[in-house]
């Protein structure tokens, strides 16, 4: 059978009350790509902090926005797109203090990028100030 | 498919137990928050935080343990982890917590460090 | 707090493969709407009924097409809307036949639709040939 | 969150059991017809589903019981159906199955009702 790309769509009211419907939405996705239960379980967080940074950051709290989760896979990887219509940042801006630093300057903040940094093969973004961020994640696939 | 979040707080002598059930994220982050507020602002500074039933957590619920882990070491107290699923266990360990927190695996572990560790020294 | 409309919207491939990901997707939304455990099953139902339909009639195992599903809610109903590309077809012109008779005509079919009706408060049809399908499902909320 | 269907073929003396777990839809249910088909094909048409373990069912699934029905039935045997927890009952019930199926509370009592009456008279 010819290789065929999948690709599936998310659109939810930015709120962190539908957190718990887009790890549904990737998790889905990660078993149809052949992800083994710990890597679903990767993939889940690191889509998770990355709409909680759209949906906190970006969209601070307007609950008309949507949060757009784009999700597809072929043999080779698996790329999950999250764009969001917020003001946009610099990610190469953010401190990269040691966790007992955070705690002694009682910093709670910072872990999201981290933790998919960790979670994911790549992490990268793309911002365009005033038009569109858009965070991209890939998983590759070993089959 | 929905997936709740709901703290148990108990005793355990002088010690405060708040269980935790379900899933920990952004959006349930606010009641584990209010729940560890509540003791700190009744001087309940030693607290033990049973993981057992935790299915989920992501770095929002992560930030909950580092935003009042100061002020309560200053206090004299800590906060010490028990009981985590090894899934649950492995999203502490990518950040690196077991380095800032005592994290046992039964609750009975986590009274006993209290008497050899009231308050641990990073 | 004013009330809000909220809107989801869920792409995937035209596969039955991906029922079990649209069933979770809807069960979530009725969740949400503050349907009761037993109707949230009749909505799964309801629903994977509409885009079987959808998969095996209108894209005929086509998986390159992708199944639309928007769903949204107020404090009066719930309302989802699946739309094909299909060549339509003319659901007043279905026979209506008991089970036993179908069974006796050796007939499978046609248990789809009967099932949605009973499942939902409002079951319609708005069939554009060549252009597009669109059934539309309601379940009233009362609160 | 995946939605597996495994069918467990098993035998009871004489009738065959087919055991469903999980979830049958228009994915899953050429599966189920499989099954069936392949009993019916080596002539064992004394045929028992046993649904305890099934936790959903669509009308692609019950239109693999109505596709059966008359030829087993002609082939003097039948189609009986027992151990449906009550939400997945109800979709059998919702399009009138009782009419035209035995459906059965335990496989004891589909095994007594074979006994009883070999090929149910709709
Ligand atoms: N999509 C985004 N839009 C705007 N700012 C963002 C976005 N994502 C992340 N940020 C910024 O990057 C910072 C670090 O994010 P993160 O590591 O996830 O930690 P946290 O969200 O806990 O602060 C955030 O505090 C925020 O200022
Ligand atoms: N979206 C659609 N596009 C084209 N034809 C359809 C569509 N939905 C239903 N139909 C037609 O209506 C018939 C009845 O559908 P249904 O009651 O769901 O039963 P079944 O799918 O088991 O045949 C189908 O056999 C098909 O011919």
């Amino acid at each position: 059978m010819a290789a065929l790309e999948q690709r599936f769509t998310l659109h939810v009211p930015s709120s962190t009350q539908n957190l718990a419907m887009i790890r549904d939405f990737v998790g889905n996705v990660g078993v149809q790509a052949g992800l083994a239960d710990d890597d679903v379980a990767k993939l889940e967080l690191a889509v998770d902090e990355a709409c909680t940074n759209v949906i906190e950051h970006a969209h601070g709290g307007d609950r008309t926005k949507d949060v757009v989760v784009r999700a597809e896979f072929d043999e080779k990887s698996l790329r999950i797109e999250v764009v969001d219509t917020g003001h946009g940042f610099d990610p190469a801006t953010l401190p990269e203090e040691p966790l007992p630093e955070m705690v002694a300057h009682r910093r709670s903040g910072g872990l999201g990028l981290r933790m998919m940094k960790t979670l994911m093969d790549e992490v990268s973004y793309e911002i365009v100030p005033g038009d569109r961020n858009r965070l991209r994640l890939v998983k590759r696939l070993s089959r | 498919m929905p997936h709740p979040f709901v703290v148990h707080p108990s005793s355990e002598g002088d010690l405060t137990v708040l269980g935790l059930e379900g899933y920990l994220d952004a959006h349930t982050a606010p009641e584990f928050e209010r729940a560890v507020q509540e003791q700190v602002d009744a001087g309940r500074v030693r607290l033990i935080v049973d993981g057992a039933e935790l299915k989920y957590i992501s770095s929002a619920g992560l930030g909950v343990f580092m935003s009042f882990i100061e002020e309560v070491r200053e206090r004299g107290g800590d906060i010490k982890i028990c009981g985590l699923a090894p899934k649950v266990r492995q999203v502490f360990d990518i950040l690196g917590f077991h380095a800032i927190y005592d994290m046992l695996d039964t609750r009975d572990a986590a009274v006993r460090r209290f008497a050899e560790a009231p308050t641990r020294q990073v």
